[in-house]
């Protein structure tokens, strides 16, 4: 693979870019794989290009029933940040976080990586509270994170109204070395990098059944073809339940529809993540200079990528609140996408109930941020068959009881 | 040189001059102008610079699609970046400034980028800024944030309002031209409740200014009397500068009226939102002509053919003296005649197609116009606008044949329906060969919530370019638009149009078609983004197939105008570059809205003080004027404390807690939920709701309850007081009521619907005031009515009477561990009984207090605050209140999941007080315990401060925590990890701090 | 003489459109089976005699009235004095039958507004359809106006009068909200 | 943007009236059961992508609880019916019936789907 460089972009110049090779093979599948991924979204790929890189399995294959990064990842609001509270989740997030910080060197595709900083107001004593739980956390946990109070705010974020009447910013939690990357950009490099690696990524390969013999799986039925294999990782995002059922088995998972959109570009005016918890809503400004800007999620059963509107009303009355100064622009472009969420909105990697079958699903609105962690760990667990960072996501949490709850970070009171 | 011309000009009254300013200059224009033909009118050709290659650019469009022409409008607070040209209105005073440039629109620093246009294809950020790595936060990125980004950003807050308002139609029609004036006709005839929405100042859309006849009247005649037919008729509701900007499920739409924006300052809303609801919604949106993808195409001078047309009929202005017009269609010819006809010059018509026959080319030629058939612009010429044109053979790779001198370019590359609004809610669209263009599938519409197509096409935006099959296909869509909406007998009768006979369009993505990469990386497709077609060529060799990926690699279609012009080019191109036939490709998806829409619209009037509904106390004027320092608690506002001169919030808390130990205080508690609970099988249904038993309470007597969810955790608490053998009163925490009530309504109405109970939500019908301190009782007594002695009224019992004349309910229980009474009294009533106790009280110094005393007292006695000592992973038996889980109960909400492995572990966190080694030194909020590691590097945390407070009374720190094992770790000193390295040791002790036996407030 | 205030104590804004806060007013929730006939004449009784509403309708006798809340939950409107013995006085008729009776005067705060362009008032912020063709009088709507919880209905007779209810915490936000929705220039005179 | 009818007090309302409450039709575990069969009803979701029965609170209206069937895939809403019910009734099977041939109840609830528990231990 012909490295990416700016030497390589001014060689390539003289002849009008005509020199360039493919990002990623489009190979056929073959008829069996040691471990076939289903899903070639930033998790699904990131898990393959792991398994080679990590521990030289090599004979993968993604299989993607559209495009690469066509779901969650291409439909987020792309914040990347490490601040949790619960011990597995501090673990796989700032994972993630810490190979994010070099993740364009190591696959050679910049992912625009941006340690902007990431902001979480608290605008009640209750959420000073919380947050301030979650920094001690933070700390023990070897994640850089600090309280900042209302004067450093307004030198992180001038443009906020840290003295909105109804809710006036008591504190934040500042977490300096989180921020955003560019997500397409990340399904592109993995891929890039995966398919050097020798990894076989297949895009337009829908799998329509699930073969299972003697209780263990033994291949996968797809639109291009029967693929047979003894590991199949199930990577779909929304869609995990509806693959879980062709093996016959359910899930603990709801999926939902969550809205997000973009303001029209403006010059640099917000130069980090913002989150408010109490009003519901999240704001960063892209490299392109458009504001990104988070929604809820719908709480019903939705498969249709489709946005709704009050859940964006609701959004935008909150962040004109928080920052006044943004009333006047306007809204470029809105969309859905749709999300798995499970019984206490973390994740689940692990084993499912058929032999053979690995699942990486459940990230709910969270799941960009993890790719590089989750990608991880989940090779990690088809490899060895465990993980220490995977471990504690397991099915089982749900029978035991053993939630693993960020709410409660989140400052709901309950 | 554009200028306007002496006659004409449908659109503008010339009686009306407006003056206005363009980058400070003063210019003139005349009322019924677009800044955009205004400009045009002053010779005001360069208009911005493009967004990455900051290449001098114009007015390309003269309406939604215009990519180029963005202005800063405004001043001071009312400043608006990104503003269309094109779609603002001339008035009085407007003031604009061109954008994305510096130091000034003729001279750019940072067209540097078009000098090295080379180094810079689609993507290239995605192969370097890589080393070294911090660079890319601090240099690289930095760099391109300036450069990018269009507009500035606002300054000041918005001075302006907004509003929304509901309508709900039977048929709503998009778009106020020729189709939707006649589909909402027949619409409306039928008798539906019609909502017709045009988003511009005028009505008639292209049949305007392309003139034509309709009934055997000229269009714009036509226009009037259809438009004032329809004002005539009551079930008719018409809107002009009004865009449907989406369309959602289930018939939802949104109308973005910009009521003001010509109008600034006029105190009328800025901006409406219209979220409406119809039935079925016509979508007589029209057809956006495409650009020509030829090299330079993007100099300023170069612009649509159909745009040049408008300038010239709307508003009398010619883009230019000498015009040359290169189509590939024979609409294109339109513009050359208007123009000639306009005593314009037409240097010459470009036309690719071997031969053109159609009775426009055959008119143009008439007039005498050249018309160069077979051939194709190779590039345009010029720097900061067009200067000529060479032209080439049209199928080959470009070879100069001849320069032909001009000042303007009209380009037609054909028509686009315009289906965004078929397709936000996942109408299907089919590829027609014929005709060059994606237009909606009517065999798959998007499905309503009856499973049947809500929205319908009419005229070009269903593909008919023809006004007679135009005219046809608006008059049937408005007719079945009205029957599937309930109105049978709607009548599809057309209005009488000429056919117009075109010879075929010859689709062509690039010119000339051959194009060698030379050219291409010139042929500009979206000019905003400045993707070329070499990008796109690019993306396909890069594996970027997909329409999507090469969408994204790009940013072909993602710039302020989402690729109005350049999404249907930049397909075929990339359909050319992977040899796949169009429809295999296959178009992005289209989102809402049609064009941007303001974030004030979406907001509407929830701003400033209508934000967010604030829940006020009866007392809440009192407390305001009487020092309150506010609190939120849920929706509520409470006070946190009341300060006094010279006063500081903690010597405030400091204080209310002393007086109310000492003496006597008060507190507003009229937050606390109060639900009733009725029936004959209301004890049971609260047996299976709390954790304890409540069947078993006498009447007039109170129990502390605990709520649990199914999963096991605590969510609620509270003092449940019977008040007749089936009704009880129960109370929540303030947070809670409306979640408890709905928890309560939700058991009995989709669980236990067997149960015979009634609840009802009382939380706002009493006020209630904690009268609490040793001179309580004294105090109660004075107002006298209703015997409150140890006697009559005992610890954790109920009194009702009048007290000092005013109905009340007296529950003696104790959040603060004193003597207490807590007084229910009407709402209505709250304030005077306020200030009755406020005045027998006067002689203990009754001093109100907030929210913060009562947290800090209540931890002197160990009481748990849900949400502080719980967070939703919290069960009774953590918090050592097993007492409060009854173990005779077969059942309650929480029992099974409470035996769950995980819940029984003995090692859980349990509640714990702590007393800091050094007095003096209170535990930081939330501070973790460690003991040992968790693994290498990682210590390992045991659990966490729930509260921590100086106490006054104790005049010591003190604080609870939930400890793993901690019911096993009495006094044990643990390890509280403090900021930087710092370790605080606190001992393990009985969370109860003050009076353990109780007896303060038992007297 | 009592010291009892309503929620805004009278507030009213003139104009085009009238708002005005009711100021005392007697409120009753009851709660019952519809079909049962001693429920029925016993929440006529309570009314005054206003007959027994149709769905999501009122019907009105004098200056009190029936409000149909839910299929099991009517509202009774009364003089504010009057509440507490209709209360009592129901319970006692109701006595050994399944049923909730119950005062909330003070839990609520009661509008009325007044005068064309009331009903495009409530459009600004009710997602109802308030044209005189799918709304008129005696017609009654529990909904939502922007984001709180309200019950609207329309009296009989000109000028247009409508009615509105809300939480009595909520009362001063509720009157803001109409009194801006209300104003003459901001009316789009539509409906 | 679901626009959904209360069958409770027949209005017609805007999704935002009415607040969603999952999966319907859930069979209550309680003491008693096994781990696997509580947290099946705990957690456990058909979460189908097509026919579903889910419940809705007409929260800002009449306040009831009532059912709806939709489908996940198109939104298309086959029907809402009364809250204190167990199984749809049969008109509104007819009408999935009708609009999704071949669709039969047990897809929805998977009594045939292996790995599902269905023993709901003791309802309440």
């Amino acid at each position: 693979m012909a490295r990416y460089s700016a030497f390589a972009i001014a060689r390539q110049a003289l002849n009008y870019h005509q020199g360039w090779e493919r990002a990623w093979r489009s190979p056929e599948p073959r008829a069996e794989y040691e471990v076939v991924i289903v899903g070639g979204g930033g998790h699904g790929l990131a898990t393959a290009y792991y398994l080679a890189a990590n521990h030289g399995i090599r004979n993968v294959a993604v299989l993607e029933k559209g495009w690469l990064g066509g779901g969650n990842t291409g439909r987020n609001t792309t914040i990347i940040r490490s601040n949790y509270l619960q011990d597995p989740s501090a673990d796989i997030y700032e994972l993630s976080r810490s190979l994010y910080e070099d993740l364009s060197q190591k696959l050679n595709f910049n992912i625009m990586f941006s340690p902007r900083g990431v902001l979480m107001l608290a605008q009640t004593e209750h959420e000073l509270r919380a947050w301030k739980r979650t920094f001690h956390a933070n700390r023990i946990n070897g994640i850089e994170s600090e309280m900042v109070g209302p004067d450093r705010i307004r030198q992180i974020a001038p443009i906020l109204n840290v003295d909105s009447p109804r809710y006036p910013v008591l504190g934040g939690l500042w977490q300096p070395r989180g921020g955003t990357a560019r997500h397409d950009a990340v399904a592109w490099g993995y891929a890039r990098a995966a398919s050097d690696l020798g990894v076989d990524i297949i895009q337009n390969c829908e799998v329509t059944g699930i073969d299972v013999t003697g209780g263990r799986v033994s291949g996968v039925r797809t639109t291009r073809g029967q693929i047979r294999t003894r590991k199949l990782c199930l990577v779909v995002a929304g869609h995990a339940g509806v693959l879980a059922q062709m093996a016959g088995f359910r899930l603990p998972l709801e999926s939902v529809a969550l809205q997000a959109l973009v303001s029209e570009p403006i010059k640099p005016c917000l130069d980090c993540v913002v989150m408010a918890n109490t009003v519901h809503g999240y704001m960063s400004q892209s490299d392109k200079g458009e504001l990104v800007i988070g929604g809820g999620t719908d709480g019903f059963n939705n498969y249709t990528q489709r946005g709704s509107f009050h859940h964006i009303e609701e959004t935008i009355r909150a962040l004109v609140e928080m920052f006044p100064v943004i009333s006047r622009l306007k809204m470029l472009r809105q969309w859905g996408g749709i999300v798995d969420v499970t019984g206490d909105r973390s994740p689940i990697i692990g084993r499912a109930p058929v032999e053979g079958i690995y699942l990486n699903c459940g990230w709910g609105t969270g799941g960009f941020k993890a790719i590089p962690g989750s990608g991880w760990a989940t090779a990690g667990l088809l490899a060895r068959g465990e993980d220490p960072v995977a471990g504690p996501f397991g099915l089982e949490r749900f029978t035991e009881g053993r939630m693993i709850d960020e709410s409660v970070a989140a400052a709901v009171a309950h | 040189m554009s200028t306007r011309i002496s006659h004409g000009g449908r659109a503008i009254d010339r009686s009306r001059p407006v003056f206005f300013s363009w980058n400070g200059k003063r210019l003139q224009g005349f009322h019924g102008d677009t800044l955009a033909s205004a400009l045009l009118a002053n010779g005001q050709v360069l208009t911005g610079r493009s967004f990455k290659y900051h290449r001098p650019r114009g007015i390309v469009a003269s309406g939604a699609e215009e990519p180029n022409a963005l202005v800063g409008l405004g001043e001071g607070p009312r400043f608006e970046p990104n503003q269309r040209a094109t779609g603002t209105e001339l008035f009085e005073g407007l003031s604009a400034r061109s954008q994305n440039h510096w130091p000034s629109l003729e001279f750019d620093i940072g067209a540097i980028n078009a000098a090295l246009w080379r180094f810079f294809p689609a993507g290239f950020y995605y192969k370097t800024f890589m080393w070294p790595r911090a660079a890319w936060k601090h240099v690289f990125e930095p760099f391109i944030r300036r450069a990018a980004g269009l507009g500035e950003a606002p300054k000041l807050p918005d001075p302006d309002r907004y509003e929304h308002f509901h309508f709900h139609a039977d048929v709503l029609v998009a778009g106020g031209g020729a189709a939707g004036l006649t589909a909402a006709r027949r619409a409306a005839e039928a008798g539906a409740r019609v909502l017709l929405l045009e988003q511009s100042h005028l009505w008639g859309g292209r049949a305007l200014a392309d003139g034509g006849e309709i009934d055997g009247m000229p269009a714009h005649e036509w226009i009037a009397a259809q438009v004032a037919a329809l004002a005539a008729m009551p079930n008719v509701v018409m809107r002009l500068r009004t865009m449907c900007a989406g369309v959602y499920d289930h018939g939802y739409a949104l109308g973005y009226e910009r009521v003001a924006d010509h109008t600034p300052g006029d105190g009328r809303p800025r901006h409406r939102l219209w979220k409406i609801r119809a039935r079925r919604i016509v979508a007589a949106t029209g057809a956006l002509e495409r650009p020509l993808a030829f090299a330079e195409n993007d100099l300023p001078g170069v612009m649509l053919a159909s745009a040049v047309r408008d300038y010239l009929e709307l508003y009398a202005v010619s883009p230019g003296d000498r015009t040359v017009v290169v189509t590939n269609n024979d609409d294109g010819y339109r513009t050359a005649i208007a123009l000639r006809r306009a005593g314009l010059d037409v240097p010459a018509i470009i036309d690719p197609r071997t031969d053109a026959r159609g009775p426009l080319a055959e008119e143009a030629r008439r007039m005498g116009l050249r018309v160069e058939t077979g051939r194709a612009v190779r590039r345009a010429l010029g720097g900061k606008r067009v200067r000529g044109v060479e032209i080439c053979a049209a199928g080959g790779e470009g070879a100069p044949i001849d320069r032909i001198p001009c000042d303007a370019v009209a380009m037609s590359g054909g028509w686009s329906p315009v289906v965004h609004l078929w397709s936000h809610c996942g109408g299907k669209l089919i590829w027609d060969d014929a005709r060059a263009m994606f237009r909606p599938d009517p065999e798959r519409p998007p499905l309503g919530a009856d499973g049947q197509g809500f929205v319908l096409c009419a005229g070009s935006a269903s593909g008919f370019l023809s006004p007679d099959e135009a005219l046809a296909d608006a008059a049937e869509a408005g007719a079945r638009a009205a029957r599937e909406a309930g109105f049978a007998d709607a009548r599809a009768h057309a209005p009488a149009a000429a056919r117009l006979e075109e010879a075929p369009i010859m689709p062509m993505w690039i010119m000339p078609a051959a194009a060698g990469p030379k050219l291409a990386s010139k042929a500009f497709l979206d000019y905003q983004n400045d993707v070329k077609a070499s990008d796109l060529r690019l993306a396909a060799r890069e594996g970027y197939e997909s329409v999507e990926h090469a969408k994204r690699y790009t940013t072909l279609g993602m710039a302020t105008d989402q690729g109005k012009l350049s999404n249907i080019n930049g397909i075929g191109i990339l359909a050319d570059a992977l040899g796949r036939p169009i429809p295999q490709v296959g178009t992005t998806t289209f989102r809402p809205p049609y064009t941007p829409i303001s974030f004030g619209a979406i907001v509407g009037e929830a701003r400033g003080p209508l934000f967010k509904p604030t829940r006020k106390t009866p007392m809440d004027a009192w407390h305001d004027a009487n020092g309150a320092v506010w609190e939120p608690v849920g929706d509520w506002r409470r006070p946190y404390a009341y300060r006094r001169a010279g006063e500081s919030t903690q010597d405030a808390v400091r204080r209310e807690i002393l007086a109310t130990r000492g003496s006597l205080g008060m507190l507003d508690a009229s937050t606390l939920g109060k639900i009733l609970v009725k029936g004959p099988d209301a004890g049971r249904f609260l047996d299976l709701l709390y954790t304890n038993m409540m069947s078993t309470l006498k009447v007039g007597r109170c129990r502390y309850g605990l709520m649990c969810n199914e999963n096991g955790f605590i969510f609620d608490d509270g003092v449940v007081v019977r008040l007749s053998e089936d009704a009880f009163l129960c109370h929540t925490t303030s947070g809670g009521s409306d979640r408890v009530h709905a928890w309560m309504e939700e058991w009995l109405q989709t669980e236990w619907w067997d149960l015979k109970v009634y609840v009802a939500n009382l939380t706002e019908q009493f006020a209630q005031i904690a009268v609490v301190g040793p001179n309580a009782r004294k105090t109660l007594e004075k107002l006298g009515g209703v015997d409150v002695s140890k006697q009559a009224l005992p610890f954790m019992g109920m009194a009702e009477g009048r007290l000092g004349g005013i109905p009340a309910r007296i529950f003696r229980i104790s959040f603060s561990g004193e003597l207490s009474y807590e007084i229910a009294i009407p709402a209505s009533q709250g304030q005077a009984m306020w200030d009755m106790l406020r005045e027998a009280g006067a002689e203990f110094d009754v001093t109100p207090y907030g929210t913060e005393a009562l947290h800090v007292m209540r931890a002197e006695k160990g009481f748990i605050m849900v949400g502080d000592e719980t967070d939703g992973t919290v069960t009774p038996q953590d918090l050592g209140m097993s007492w409060a889980v009854s173990k005779k109960k077969a059942d309650f909400i929480g029992k099974r999941a409470q035996e769950r492995p995980d819940l029984t572990r003995p090692d859980r966190k349990q509640l714990v007080g702590l007393e800091t080694l050094d007095p003096q030194t209170v535990l930081p909020d939330g501070a973790h315990a460690v003991e040992g590691m968790r693994r290498p590097g990682v210590r390992k945390t045991i659990g966490h401060v729930t509260s921590s407070y100086f106490s006054p009374t104790l005049g010591r720190s003190i604080a609870m925590a939930l400890i793993e094992g901690g019911a096993g770790r009495m006094g044990q000193v643990l390890e509280f990890a403090a900021e930087g390295d710092a370790v605080i040791k606190a001992r393990v002790v009985d969370p109860v701090f003050y009076d353990k036996e109780g007896t303060r407030q038992d007297v | 003489m009592t010291k009892a205030r309503s929620a805004l104590n009278g507030a009213a804004r003139d104009g085009a459109v009238r708002i005005e806060e009711a100021g005392l007013q007697g409120m009753l929730t009851l709660r019952g089976d519809f079909e049962d006939a001693r429920f029925r004449a016993a929440a006529e009784a309570a009314a005054g005699g206003a007959p027994f509403p149709e769905r999501r309708r009122i019907s009105r006798k004098g200056e009190r009235a029936l409000l149909w809340m839910s299929p099991d939950e009517l509202l009774v409107l009364l003089p504010w004095a009057e509440a507490d013995a209709a209360a009592a006085e129901a319970a006692r008729a109701l006595d050994g039958v399944h049923h909730l009776a119950v005062n909330v005067s003070d839990a609520r705060a009661m509008f009325r507004i007044i005068g064309a362009g009331a009903r495009e008032a409530l459009a600004k912020g009710a997602p109802v359809d308030l044209s005189r063709q799918a709304f008129g009088p005696g017609d009654l709507r529990r909904t939502r106006m922007g984001q709180l919880a309200v019950a609207f209905w329309q009296e009989d007779g000109e000028p247009e009068t409508f009615g509105l209810i809300c939480f009595r915490s909520v009362a001063q936000y509720a009157f803001d909200a109409l009194c801006v929705a209300a104003r003459e220039d901001s009316l789009p005179r539509a409906l | 943007m679901l626009q959904l009818t209360c069958p409770c007090c027949g209005a017609t309302g805007e999704e935002t009236e009415f607040h969603p409450g999952g999966e319907a039709h859930l069979r209550r575990v309680g003491p008693g059961a096994s781990d696997e069969a509580f947290a099946g009803y705990m957690f456990t979701r058909k979460n189908p992508k097509g026919v579903h029965f889910e419940r809705w609170r007409h929260v800002y209206g009449c306040g009831k609880w009532f059912h709806v069937a939709r489908c996940t895939a198109t939104l298309e809403v086959f029907g809402s019916y009364r809250a204190d019910v167990t199984a749809p009734p049969p008109e509104i099977l007819a009408r999935i019936a009708q609009r999704r041939p071949g669709w039969r109840l047990e897809d929805w609830t998977g009594e045939s789907a292996p790995g599902e528990d269905v023993d709901g231990g003791q309802g309440a």
